[in-house]
């Protein structure tokens, strides 16, 4: 499903921020990533979801290695790539609702099919009365759930989550928590990143942890929570 | 079926209200450029073929007879390089000074001079000094006025009026792929991570450009239209106010259906430009993104 | 010092590089189209003062004779609304002809009519047709011309291409305005957010709007340079070219130094535009803020 | 120092997310502010920073009525009051040393005075390595601590953080709450907005808490933390 081999990361002329990354996710694992500030989780994350090329090493996606897929062929492998992006990225002249309509819209689907799928997401997630609102009128935490229903909408293949739960209280994450199993319980391979300890140990997945440059992958914690 | 403009939202955009007006702005003046351009650039063809090719031989009045008149027509047959000859009755003659000494001072008897008009063999060239020389051994005054002397100044300054109406035609032309190159990339700035998300999702390049490019087909297509109707007016006003000074020595103040409908070619480029230079910009763009 | 313009990263933002392109073009086309308009009005003024102020008396040259050219002046001076009476030398009516006959005929003895110039008081008004029915008591065959008849349709002409060039000048003018306005505003589109952060962070309004009034008179002073240098340059050959018509019955083709002097409105004006427009827009968009 | 009194607060024509808020917060005094996600915490942090006016009751800052003060005195007292937006918005054409100066030079400080301080206060926070970084060029996490430093750098008498700690681990977390505290001490009013329940309760500031547009206010939690 992924697989990185001896990559290495760096921007520009800066020092490497990652450093030898090797490691295999299987289909339909589910993963933490975890690190201090500036370790290098959203870099790693942006690899795989191909927004990034390593400066050295392989990167396999769905089994194909990025850089050597041509360019016409990665828009079908992003279609199946969901991901939380740490800054939510959300379009503000769209509503909500078109905001989460956009994978399906994109991935060529008809109007009618998408609106109540989408609703309904949404009014999971604590959004139900702000339907129609553009993101620069909904709070913080209600942006970020815009966010995650974004990414989960077409039930992609691989779900990569940026701190999706920054902004959320913890019963809200523990919420979101649970779409994201839903989900991988369909099949969807699972990455988070997070800084949230609570969660982490309260569900219990493994972790994939940088530090300096270099990736250590645990096995669950002690596992207190759900699974 | 999926709507697709509705991703990117770019009617809150500030720069497509302005899309449309620098078109139309450069449609309008285009277009006049352009008309004004082809009408002096007939004007000057007009003289310069007419008149390139055309001498007049002038008899003054106190020499002139119907005899001498002849032999010299005669003369200018037999000359290497015309074409015809015509002597100019005197009522033509006449008609031809009327704009400049009043038609009372002409129609009552003005003593006119004998015209002698010749076409010469287009390539041709014939020395007017030469010819003159020649003639005068027949007509001690005769006058051989090839009228480039005091037309030729004209001509140049029209044609460097035809050039640079076709300078500021050029220079509209690179306004307007400017502004829509800029329009286009402001749009872009302020889109940029609608772009980036849209490509991140999966989306084809040419679905996103096609979206900036329908978006400003629409905005150059009304601003070409409102431009291209101003400048008609603007056109059509005057040549119905020049039309009473047709007669006289400027040049005809009409175009051909063929010049108007060389005319098209403002608005209709305006409009491709805008649209090529959207897709351009926008695909050069995504192209950066692996 | 503090320097002012470090807070908002204009040179980065794209509207900035357009900005001082559309201003030249402006500028250059609108220098261009305020000289013409100046040109052409000079040359109807001068035909309309000169002409609508003077009539010019002709005897045929079978009827001339200088007794009776004298009783006319003597008549035209007692005329009421005749301020001035010049009767003109037959040299300087052979001078008016060689342009449309010729030098060789009209220097070879070609024979005039007497001519006599009247000025007439400024708004007082002579009929021709009275005038004329006067003198043909004196000299049968007199005819008294003023001039309108064939050059008032070249006059209207001449007044519309005139009202054109403004018109076109004040279109050129708002569409600078536009460009500015719509500039300035993409610029606060990108920047909202600096904008509101300088805001917030308690900086006056006249600060956040003198750093885009600064920026915008930077750009617009570079492109009225250049776009007043290019009008300039053209000008001056123009002016070179059209030189060897000057004598001729074209207007002149030079502009006074008061009127160099008015051309240079164009640039002004569009830099204080340019820096209002975004003094304006910033102003207006900080007061929406509480 | 800050006094609310029947605050009430809607946008446009929606329901009203504050509801008859009043309360008052001494000078010096460290309060956290808790609420379920969407609960009105952001907005009530822009009714104390200025930028929203309320739709009825009064608001006092700094012992002045701010619907009444004119608008021309509104500046002074904005220059008073630190904020750390939620979303950070730090200006992505300047370096982290640039946005973190704005404040000062906003408030007419000159070049000099200003340039050691910053880079000590950024080096301070962890970003000694990434002083002349642009903003996009940065972690979540780094980004989030430049909008802090921006926000302390010019001692304001009033501190105000919104979800100052989503995007950084706990150890960084609490090494930020210690900058607050170092302010709190020199007679800094602060605010803070969080969702991290493991903090709130490490410091043990007293909350005030929005629920259902309502304020309550609550004394220290059981206190096991610093101060
Ligand atoms: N575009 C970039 N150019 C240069 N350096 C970058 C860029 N993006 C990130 N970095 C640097 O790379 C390092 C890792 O960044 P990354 O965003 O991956 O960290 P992170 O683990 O996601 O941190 P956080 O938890 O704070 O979000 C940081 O030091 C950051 O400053
Ligand atoms: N500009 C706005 N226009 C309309 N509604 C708004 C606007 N801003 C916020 N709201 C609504 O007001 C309510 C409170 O928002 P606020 O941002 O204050 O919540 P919050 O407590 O900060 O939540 P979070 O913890 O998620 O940031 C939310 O329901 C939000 O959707
Ligand atoms: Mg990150
Ligand atoms: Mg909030």
């Amino acid at each position: 499903m992924l697989r990185f081999e001896n990559v290495g990361m760096r921007y520009g002329v800066g020092p490497e921020v990652l450093r030898d990354v090797s490691f295999a996710l299987a289909p339909g694992s589910f993963h933490f990533l975890t690190g201090s500030s500036g370790a290098g989780k959203t870099t790693l994350l942006k690899l795989m979801y191909l927004a990034l090329r390593p400066t050295r090493g392989l990167v396999h996606v769905f089994g194909q290695d990025s850089s050597m897929t041509p360019r016409t062929e990665l828009p079908d492998l992003r279609q199946k790539i969901g991901v939380v992006f740490q800054d939510f990225r959300l379009i503000n002249h769209l509503t909500a609702v078109e905001n989460v309509a956009l994978p399906l819209r994109v991935g060529g689907a008809k109007h009618v099919d998408v609106d109540s799928h989408v609703r309904e997401l949404l009014s999971w997630v604590g959004l139900g009365e702000r339907l129609d609102a553009r993101p620069s009128t909904l709070s913080g935490g209600q942006q970020q759930r815009v966010a995650i229903a974004r990414a989960v909408i077409n039930r992609p293949r691989l779900l990569l989550a940026d701190e999706p739960t920054g902004n959320v209280d913890d019963r809200i994450a523990v919420r979101l928590m649970h779409l994201f199993e839903e989900l991988n319980k369909t099949g969807t391979t699972v990455v988070i990143a997070t800084h949230n300890n609570a969660l982490v140990e309260k569900f219990g997945y493994p972790i994939l942890n940088l530090a300096d440059g270099e990736l250590t992958i645990r096995g669950k914690l002690d596992s207190k929570g759900a699974s | 079926m999926f709507n697709q403009h509705s991703d990117l939202p770019f009617e809150r955009d500030q720069s497509t209200r302005f899309l449309p007006w620098i078109v139309a702005l450069m449609v309008f003046l285009g277009t006049l450029m352009f008309a004004a351009a082809l009408l002096v650039s007939d004007a000057v063809n007009n003289w310069d073929t007419t008149l390139t090719g055309r001498m007049t031989i002038q008899v003054p009045e106190y020499e002139k007879s119907t005899d001498d008149t002849q032999k010299l027509a005669e003369a200018l047959q037999a000359t290497k390089g015309v074409s015809s000859v015509r002597i100019i009755p005197d009522a033509e003659a006449r008609a031809l000074l009327i704009p400049w000494l009043g038609e009372g001072v002409v129609g009552s008897g003005l003593p006119v001079p004998s015209l002698i008009d010749i076409e010469i063999v287009p390539g041709s060239k014939i020395d007017p000094v030469l010819l003159q020389e020649r003639l005068a051994e027949i007509v001690p005054h005769v006058a051989v006025d090839d009228h480039r002397s005091w037309l030729s100044a004209l001509i140049t300054l029209a044609r460097s009026a035809e050039i640079l109406a076709f300078a500021i035609l050029a220079l509209i032309a690179s306004a307007a792929v400017l502004a829509v190159i800029f329009t286009t990339r402001s749009g872009l700035a302020v889109h940029a991570s609608v772009i980036e998300l849209l490509h991140q999702m999966g989306a084809r390049d040419a679905y996103i450009a096609s979206q900036f490019q329908i978006q400003a087909l629409m905005l150059a297509l009304r601003g070409g239209l409102v431009g291209a109707t101003a400048a008609t007016i603007i056109m059509l006003f005057f040549g119905w106010i020049g039309r009473g000074i047709e007669s006289a020595f400027l040049p005809t103040l009409s175009l051909s259906l063929m010049e108007w409908l060389l005319l098209l070619l403002v608005p209709a480029g305006a409009i491709v430009i805008a649209m090529l230079t959207a897709r351009l910009v926008v695909l050069r763009a995504l192209e950066r993104m692996p």
